[in-house]
């Protein structure tokens, strides 16, 4: 693929990216409510003066299409703003959780993809086996879940009854001076039911897609050339089959990728994961509106980010597309 | 097989009844419209024969379920009837599911039916307005426009339409771009018809079926975003809705399943049930996959 | 699946021996676990117990507290009053030292009373502060404009955290001073990491100017906003002390847990008071009678027993129970459905009517469930009211500052003297629209005003005390407000602990003697 | 002399909605090396079913084979274990498949896919696979085949992918090709090519070819037998000029006046009047007999059999009862 080709991409991403800003901006600040009640709110009361001199710290006083050419101007030069609420820079505070939220992000991603293209692609074999029945109805169920309520249950589950697994937090903070490898070890250990259950509506979507794609793809002729040439059936299903079957898995990998930070808010609500999904509900509530902008701002980004590299990966999947814009 | 390509000379139907007669036999569809049957004649008619104010307290807190014969289902946090929230839990969710799924559906053809059938510049505007709308994160997005308006189920349902539309349009335009070619389009065009009779009379009737499986789907998922919204506090806190009730019992999980469960089981029955019936309905629609 | 479980399974071993083993030396560390997410670490600039915690571990101040309410020698190893009570003059220790090396001096306190007065939310602290005087490095006069017996609790850790002048005095407004969130004090711990909203790990400060303490090595301060994983974490051992716990649930469920023990000492000087407040300014409440008709038909008894599960006090009084200053003669008001209908009529209200309810959003217990309560309770006295919820609390502050409610449950703070945290609510010259805690009631009344205003400045304990009294008779007569309970704060910790801190502010205090007795 | 491969009273059968259909109802064929069989009919006949049959890939489910033997070389293929299927195609019995648009896997290169196939049967290392892959491309005819080695397939043309197909084929140098409609998704330039090219391997690895057609006009040109199929049965078996020449069966005359005759006056192309009928619908009596003009009573009750009755083997009881 050509660099030009990404370089637009890119740039195109970016655009985007401008629109949510500019788009945040005035949606937040023409809602009703003046943001210095709300800072000196949380300060504890405050009078006619402090609001005063709290207006004129963040700049609120000024006409609202300079606080948007402002905003932006700043955006651009990497600065998101102070937090209403937080005596931070709101990049500090997204820095602080970016990392929690890719994690959980991406390691439900890679266990659905993985879990449920493998299921897909076992119940595929058997268009009307008990495995493809299972298949259907497993789908069906982990897209009727609601996410909160699977995580709610399996803390109940898991809290009591079988306390192998940790269902809040991310990392023990007695651990916090052990050494690295414990630290990795404890952190997965805390991953477990979080990412399962985010992972597993999409796994139950995954499932389903591949094997219907994968149904498509072993009815296709080069697949018939597969098996002509004595290949295994092995080679079939996992070398020629799924190559192909993978192209709209990826498609919708990418499109999910939205709903997947949607899907991690909840869970990172309900397993109490210091992510960047619990900073925007919290922020939301405490109408911290430069951090509700900075999250929506990360969180679009590593959408367009997703959808970005979901377009290479297609372009180095399907050889057809390459060379092409 | 390649023997059964001659079939359709033999047997003709249209294409509704057979789809109809498709839908008919397929047992899971059946039972998720007999499942959603249940639950809607529940949540309009449940209060005639379980007459209860959701909101008010009635007995200790945190009754067990099966315990008290007047709270089949136990009590919440306050001592309020859980079945009562139960029965008159599920209007506001279902109507905020159809409701949004009704605004997405709107909103979503007709820029679809717009980008689809003018093409050019209209289809590059729409779209790259789709993408904007795609990039940003759903739950996130509604939960921002609910809290800045004020939660109501009006704001809600028009919160979930407004991040939801994308893949409506999406569809629409495929649906479009692939009927416009056709030669019924082309006779229509030809006898003079008018482009918004064309849209809106000629294709659009023939793009149906897969949009019809898409409302569907749209409804469960809307009814899903409800659920989630109201879990973390941002629903109509004046209606009883099942969202609300996980949202509100959550803190006591620990010591109370039931006020969670319950809803939880409620939410999940009628999604499920509305999967059911979108997949029947995409099985019936969709004659590559009769086979299967 | 399988292999991952058993996989996870091996790991959770690894960790859980890991874990087990005491992973701390000598002083060991200290997790408290909150709900309350601190905007930053700097209790001068602002109010409440979730920046008061660690800011009272990072920050020394002039005095210190024991659980009798009478002061004790902190930065200040001695302090006089003058006769007039116009000026206090403090005598610091010589030998204290901020976290970055250098001394504390009576220039610092001068510029952090200063910097408090200017900037904290409870005006009325430091209010009658004219000047403060630095004869020498480790002397300050503080000179009063008017007697000011509260001035001694203000010195409080709590309240008066000793900055450093040379970090915080560059110029920058004090309210968002970088600083504040990477905090220098001369107190027990040093910060060593502030992930705001999730963790906030103080390490033991080695050139702490009280020899031998602190005992710990560390405090982590871990926040968990979901009741119930806080609780799972305080039963697993990954926190070991939970102050402020105040649902009844949480309480009942921690008593069970055979390494914690639950008090409720410690909360004396926070004096926290669940009310329902009245716009006294609006149509239907002007008239007192319609007050009394509310109060008469509200059950304490109802609330505090069977909602908060006999876990909260029962409150007669806007100055906390506990306090030396309360008078117990105070009418109660007890329920009266009768007594409350007739007043109603009285009123002109015999056919009832209509009002809406405002509640902090926060923990349902105190707050919604009872507003929920006097809904189905005051339509027996032919009140129809409708729960108006907030979804977070800048609305919810929006409309009570606004004065745009009628009804609402509110929690508020007697922090110790009623100078601070009880006047504030009925002085007619604090009725300021916009500022939440102020008095919304718009409650006026022209001897209450006199009554607090005297107590203000008057220096004799019991003449303060018989001024006080008045005060509150009338105000129960006039129920601007009508107080339920005290919230019924607990703290949990783990048995092994020793000295936790149950003095007046409770854990808003210094941690410098807790320990582990192993 | 026994046949290479020898197919005797094949039955396939195939589970449908419609219920059990049978698909090939004994069909019984053989070829020698060296020759080339032709097998016309028209779609839905049953060609391309013999010929996934015979290489062991009937799916299963839906399909079943019922009955009958197929042997390649005297060894028994129907119920043959899986392994040894695995091991014979690709190597002693290998296909060209009709659609070379969409035989190839569009996510390999076409160098790999020759590769595979030469590396599933001989014990060589890929590199050296994928430079007889190039050899093989340059052997069917593909210029500067190293480039095109590396090119996918949607790179090239439809007689391209054919030749990369034919290479495929003949990578192991099978003893039975069977080519199921090599030519008709192809132009008519390239078809000649594409029969060139099929003789002159014929020619080189001495295999046996299967050649499935509908098209009379290729018989004629590749096939030294032909076996004419309908409706899931052989109706009539010969040589291929006698078949041309003289067909028997008003099923074979049809297809043979089908046949545009260059410098025939009149252009207008004859017919077969009606379609195949679907094989779930199959009566007790001759499946042609609805599109034959010399239908009796009898052809709508009775199956006629193969056997020579005139110039050669047809199944029709008009032959056999000389009405034709």
């Amino acid at each position: 693929m050509s660099s030009s080709y990404l370089l637009r991409r890119t740039g195109y991403g970016l655009l985007l990216m401008l629109g949510v800003v500019v788009l945040n901006f005035l949606l937040i600040r023409l809602a009703p409510g003046d943001p210095a009640v709300v800072i000196a709110g949380e300060m504890g009361g405050a009078t006619e003066e402090m609001l005063e001199s709290i207006r004129e710290e963040y700049g609120l006083n000024k006409p609202v299409l300079t606080q948007l050419a402002i905003y932006v101007g700043n955006v651009l030069q990497g600065n998101l703003g102070e937090s209403f609420f937080f005596n931070q820079p709101v990049s500090k505070l997204i820095a602080d959780r970016i990392g929690p939220t890719i994690l959980l992000v991406i390691t439900a991603q890679l266990m659905s993809i993985a879990l449920g293209v493998f299921l897909g692609v076992i119940a595929a074999r058997k268009p009307n086996g008990a495995m493809s029945a299972f298949v259907s109805v497993f789908a069906t169920i982990g897209y009727a879940v609601p996410v909160f309520w699977t995580g709610i249950m399996l803390i109940i589950l898991f809290a009591s009854s079988f306390p192998i697994f940790p269902v809040e937090g991310m990392q023990s903070v007695k651990l916090r001076d052990a050494a690295w490898y414990v630290q990795t070890i404890d952190i997965l250990h805390h991953l477990v039911l979080p990412a399962f259950t985010l992972a597993i509506i999409y796994l139950a979507q995954y499932a389903r897609l591949s094997r219907a794609s994968m149904l498509e793809v072993l009815g296709s002729d080069y697949i018939r050339t597969a098996r002509a040439k004595g290949a295994s059936e092995k080679s079939v299903l996992f070398k020629h089959a799924l190559r192909n079957a993978a192209l709209p898995i990826l498609t919708v990998a990418g499109l999910q990728f939205g709903n997947l930070i949607s899907g991690a808010l909840l869970v990172e609500t309900v397993f109490n994961w210091p992510g960047m999904g619990r900073l925007a509900f919290d922020s939301i509530l405490r109408r911290d509106y430069p951090t509700i902008m900075g999250v929506l701002f990360f969180a679009s980004a590593m959408v367009v980010i997703a959808n970005i590299l979901t377009d290479i990966s297609y372009r180095w999947a399907d050889p057809r597309l390459r060379g092409r814009s | 097989m390649t023997d059964q390509t001659t079939q359709s000379s033999y047997k003709a139907e249209s294409p509704a009844l057979e789809a109809w007669r498709m839908f008919r036999r397929n047992i899971p569809a059946l039972v998720g419209v007999a499942l959603l049957a249940v639950i809607v004649g529940a949540t309009l008619y449940g209060t005639f024969f379980y007459a209860g104010d959701p909101f008010e307290v009635v007995w200790a807190p945190h009754e067990p379920p099966g315990v008290t014969p007047d709270f089949p289902l136990g009590t919440d946090y306050l001592g309020r009837n859980l079945m009562a929230g139960m029965l008159t839990g599920g209007g506001p969710t279902l109507t905020v599911g159809a409701a949004a799924a009704a605004i997405t559906m709107v909103i979503g053809i007709t820029l679809g039916a717009l980008a689809g059938y003018y093409g050019g510049w209209v289809d590059n505007l729409l779209m790259r307005i789709t993408e904007f709308f795609q990039v940003l994160p759903a739950l996130l997005f509604a939960m921002v426009l609910v809290t800045l308006f004020s939660p109501s189920l009006w704001t809600i349902a028009i919160a979930i339409g407004v991040v939801s539309w994308p893949q409506t349009a999406r569809l629409t335009r495929a649906e479009f771009l692939k009927i416009k070619e056709l030669e019924y389009v082309t006779a229509a065009r030809a006898i003079g018809a008018r482009n918004k009779r064309i849209i809106w009379r000629v294709i659009l009737p023939n793009a149906m079926p897969p949009l019809i499986v898409s409302a569907t789907l749209t409804i469960g998922v809307a009814i899903l975003f409800e659920a989630g919204l109201s879990f973390l506090g941002l629903g109509d806190p004046n209606v009883m809705s099942w969202g609300l009730m996980i949202g509100a019992n959550r803190e006591y999980i620990l010591d109370a399943w039931w006020p969670v469960t319950f809803p939880g089981l409620a939410i999940f029955f009628t999604v499920f049930a509305v999967s059911l019936i979108g997949d029947g309905l995409n099985d019936a629609f969709n004659p590559k996959l009769r086979e299967r | 699946m399988k292999l991952m479980t058993r996989l996870m399974g091996a790991a959770a071993i690894a960790v859980g021996s890991l874990a087990s083993t005491p992973a701390f030396a000598e002083g060991g560390t200290l997790v408290i676990a909150s709900t309350q997410v601190p905007r930053h670490l700097n209790g001068a600039v602002q109010s409440g117990i979730a920046t008061a915690v660690p800011s009272t571990q990072i920050f020394a101040s002039p005095l210190r507290y024991d659980e009798n309410w009478e002061p004790q020698p902190y930065l200040a190893k001695s302090w006089d009053i003058s006769e007039d009570g116009l000026s206090v003059t403090l005598n610091l220790v010589d030998n204290a030292t901020f976290h970055d090396g250098k001394p504390v001096t009576s220039e610092d306190v001068a510029f952090s009373i200063m910097t408090t007065k200017e900037n904290h939310p409870f005006k009325s602290m430091f209010a009658p502060v004219e000047s403060i005087e630095t004869p020498d490095a480790h002397t300050a006069v503080i000179k009063l404009s008017q007697p000011h017996p509260a001035l001694l609790l203000a010195l409080s850790p709590a309240l008066a955290p000793v900055l450093p002048k040379h970090v915080f005095g560059d110029g920058q407004d004090a309210k968002s001073h970088p600083a504040n969130s990477a905090p220098v004090g001369s107190g027990p711990f040093m910060l060593d990491e502030f992930k705001a909203g999730e963790v906030i790990v103080l390490k033991k400060n080695p050139n702490f100017f009280l020899e031998g303490r602190p005992k710990l090595d560390e405090i982590i301060v871990r926040i968990i906003k979901d009741p119930s994983a806080l609780l799972i974490a305080m039963e697993n051992g990954e926190a070991d002390i939970y102050p402020f716990m105040a649902g009844s649930q949480e309480i009942r469920r921690l008593e069970k847990a055979d390494h914690l023990a639950i008090t409720d000492q410690g909360y004396a000087a926070v004096g926290p008071i669940n009310w329902l407040a009245f716009n006294t300014a609006s149509e239907k409440l002007k008239d007192v009678r319609v007050r009394q008709a509310i109060a008469y038909a509200t059950d304490r008894d109802f609330i505090t027993k069977a909602l908060h599960r006999g876990v909260s006090k029962q409150q007669r009084s806007p100055i906390i129970e506990s306090s030396p200053f309360f008078d117990e003669t105070i009418p109660a008001y007890d329920t009266d459905l009768d007594k409350a209908k007739a007043l109603m009529a009285e009123a002109g209200y015999a056919d009832g009517m209509d009002l809406t309810i405002d509640y902090i959003p926060g923990p349902k217990e105190q707050q919604q469930s009872v507003a929920e309560y006097l809904k189905s309770q005051l339509k027996k006295i032919g009140i129809n009211l409708t729960v108006r919820a907030a979804p977070d609390f800048p609305t919810w502050a929006g409309r009570v500052g606004g004065h745009d409610f009628e009804l609402t449950m509110d929690v508020v703070f007697n922090w110790g003297d009623p100078v601070i945290g009880v006047h504030r609510t009925y002085l007619s010259s604090n009725i300021r629209k916009g500022v939440i805690w102020s008095n919304t009631q718009q409650y006026a009344n022209a001897k209450v005003d006199e009554l607090l205003n005297a107590a203000a400045v008057e220096q004799d304990a019991d003449k303060r005390k018989a001024l006080y009294a008045e005060f509150q008779q009338i105000v129960a007569q006039d129920v601007p407000i009508y107080w339920i309970n005290s919230l019924p704060y607990h703290t949990a910790y783990d048995k092994k602990l020793k000295n936790v801190p149950t003095g007046i502010w409770g854990t808003m205090h210094p941690m410098d003697m807790v320990e582990w007795s192993e | 002399m026994s046949a290479l491969l020898a197919i005797e009273d094949l039955r396939v059968t195939f589970n449908t909605r419609y219920g059990q259909v049978t698909a090939l109802d004994g069909v019984s064929l053989h070829v020698n090396a060296g020759e080339t069989l032709g097998v016309v009919g028209e779609s839905g006949c049953g060609k391309s079913i013999t010929a996934l049959a015979t290489m062991g890939l009937i799916p299963m489910p839906p399909g079943r084979i019922a009955g009958g033997s197929i042997r390649l070389e005297g060894e028994e293929l129907v119920g043959a274990a899986p392994a040894r299927m695995r091991g014979l195609r690709g190597a002693d019995i290998a296909m060209i498949f009709q659609e070379p648009m969409t035989s190839l896997n569009p996510v390999f290169t076409v160098g790999a896919q020759i590769a595979e196939a030469i590396m599933l049967h001989q014990k060589v290392s890929p590199d050296q696979a994928f430079k007889d892959a190039i050899a093989l491309l340059d052997r069917v005819g593909i210029p500067s085949p190293d480039a095109r080695a590396r090119d996918y397939p949607h790179q090239l043309s439809g007689g391209m992918r054919q030749r990369v197909m034919i290479a495929m084929a003949v990578s192991c140098r099978p003893k039975v090709l069977i080519a199921d409609e090599p030519t008709t998704a192809l132009d008519v330039t390239v078809q000649a090519q594409i029969f060139d090219l099929l003789n002159e391997i014929q020619r080189d690895f001495g295999a046996a070819i299967i050649l499935i057609t509908h098209d009379m006009g290729a018989i004629s040109e590749m096939a030294d037998r032909v076996a004419v199929m309908y409706a899931g049965r052989v109706i009539e078996e010969a040589q291929a000029d006698d078949v041309l020449d003289f067909p028997q069966h008003p099923y074979a005359r049809g297809l043979i006046d089908c046949i545009p005759a260059l410098g025939r006056e009149d252009h207008a192309l004859r017919e077969i009047p009606g379609v195949v009928p679907p094989l779930h619908l199959l009566g007790a009596g001759c499946a042609f007999a609805d599109r034959c003009e010399h239908t009796n009573a009898r052809c709508k009750t009775e199956k006629p059999l193969l056997a020579a009755h005139g110039h050669h083997p047809a199944a029709c009881h008009a032959v056999e009862e000389g009405r034709i």
